[in-house]
């Protein structure tokens, strides 16, 4: 996994490349965790370059979320594609998730 | 089942990643395509983590020491997983699904390993035998 | 698998005690024993009757006329019954559980069925084959 | 499957006996709904002849509790053993509905 990171205005683009697994999930987590301590309220997780996620990646994301939820701040997933959409689809994700099919959109929605 | 390739190894994250090449070299080498073959490591990697996480958990609720045995075996077209390890007796099929239609507030982060496993596979089969918990995953080359 | 013993009716519930018969004696004649035959028969109504139901529905809701072949065969000490239809497909391993921990009020009436498939039988396994849906139950003489 | 009643003050205690199945479960159902409509509001089902319930007979139980519910009744089962009782407890019918060892613990409870 590899977390890249770009702001626009106010918003914060987390880019996250290759595997979200049980390996990987904890560093993810305690990035989002870090950002959100530091104060980010909009976050667009772009995961157009994610190959692979499994329940411990659903899990950080699920606890990012409720993070971010109880400081008010929203959060858009963008670029899903195969594999990691079809886990987005099963696991109700779509359902409790805004996601958007650009960054581009993500960030002008959020 | 034919074809068998076992490994064996201390039931710790830290063999997850040698597991899963294990497994989807195998499959590779089977024609499974890459698609599919996330969908098997998913499926493994759900069933090991809780391995790692669960099986060997003492009264304490500490972790102990154990090992975990991935056999992979084709049946015709098909390709068979099957896991077994010394701990706890635990029965994937008989743990009911979480509730992937409620709202973020009541979702609780938990239990969506299981449910994928039985989403992924074409067939899943456990049992307990001599001591040992053996989970056999049929994997067909699609879903479908 | 040996020891195969075949039935095929038509799809409706008129057969139902036929099969269960069918099913039920050849576990008989396994050795099972009488509350593991009827968690057998538990299974195979459930996914029978789902069968009659839904598998021949047509898009307007309607239930058209077709078959279902119900299968007995040993693995070992396992019996393994397979139940073959020609209706939509549909895997009964993807299919959520009912919450079953939710009040007598938010209970919804069905979604019973597929559950206690799950929590009766050793191995579940689904295949789509030639416009087929073959589901087959693996059933070992303890649940475990 | 097999029904008989008897009532006992303004109790009803209605016995079950053999297999509630898909076969067998929209007779108890359509004879538990006539009986609601006949003003009982007090019920114990006793199932200690019961050998055999299926999800149809699981169904016909869940839907005649929210018919007796809506008129402000009540239910109790007795007698539960063996394949019916690990059936019941699988799909958490001890957690919503009131069970009882004998017919006379329920009459009394009731
Ligand atoms: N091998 C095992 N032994 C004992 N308990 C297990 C085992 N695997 C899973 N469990 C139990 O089943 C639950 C659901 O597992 P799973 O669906 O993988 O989700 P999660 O591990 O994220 O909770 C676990 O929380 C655990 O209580
Ligand atoms: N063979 C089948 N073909 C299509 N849909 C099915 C089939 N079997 C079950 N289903 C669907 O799955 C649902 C759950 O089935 P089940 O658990 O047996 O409970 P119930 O039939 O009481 O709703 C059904 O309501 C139906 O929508």
């Amino acid at each position: 996994m590899e977390i890249t990171e770009r702001k626009e205005n106010n918003v914060i683009v987390v880019s996250v490349a290759g595997r979200l697994d049980a390996v990987t999930a904890t560093g993810f987590e305690k990035h989002m965790s870090t950002l959100i301590s530091g104060g980010e309220k909009k976050v667009v997780v772009d995961l157009g370059s994610l190959e692979y996620i499994s329940s411990a990646g659903l899990r950080g994301i699920l606890s990012t979320a409720k993070k971010l939820k109880a400081e008010s701040g929203a959060m858009y997933f963008a670029g899903l594609r195969g594999p990691v959409a079809e886990v987005f689809k099963i696991s109700g994700f779509y359902s409790i998730f805004k996601i958007a099919d650009s960054v581009e959109t993500a960030i002008k929605q959020i | 089942m034919e074809a068998l390739l076992k490994k064996q190894v201390p039931a710790n994250l830290e063999n997850l990643n040698d597991l899963m090449e294990f497994i989807a070299s195998y499959a590779l080498a089977m024609g499974f395509e890459r698609d599919r073959i996330g969908e098997i490591e998913i499926a493994a990697e759900e069933a090991l983590v809780n391995i790692f996480n669960y099986a060997y958990q003492n009264k304490d609720g500490a972790t102990e020491t154990g090992d975990v045995e991935v056999a992979c075996g084709k049946d015709g077209e098909s390709l068979i997983v099957s896991i077994t390890d010394e701990g706890l007796p635990f029965n994937i099929l008989a743990k009911a699904d979480p509730d992937i239609s409620s709202t973020l507030e009541e979702r609780s982060i938990g239990g969506l390993g299981i449910y994928m496993i039985k989403q992924f596979m074409n067939g899943v089969r456990y049992n307990r035998e001599n001591g040992k918990n053996v989970l056999t995953l049929t994997i067909n080359k699609h879903r479908g």
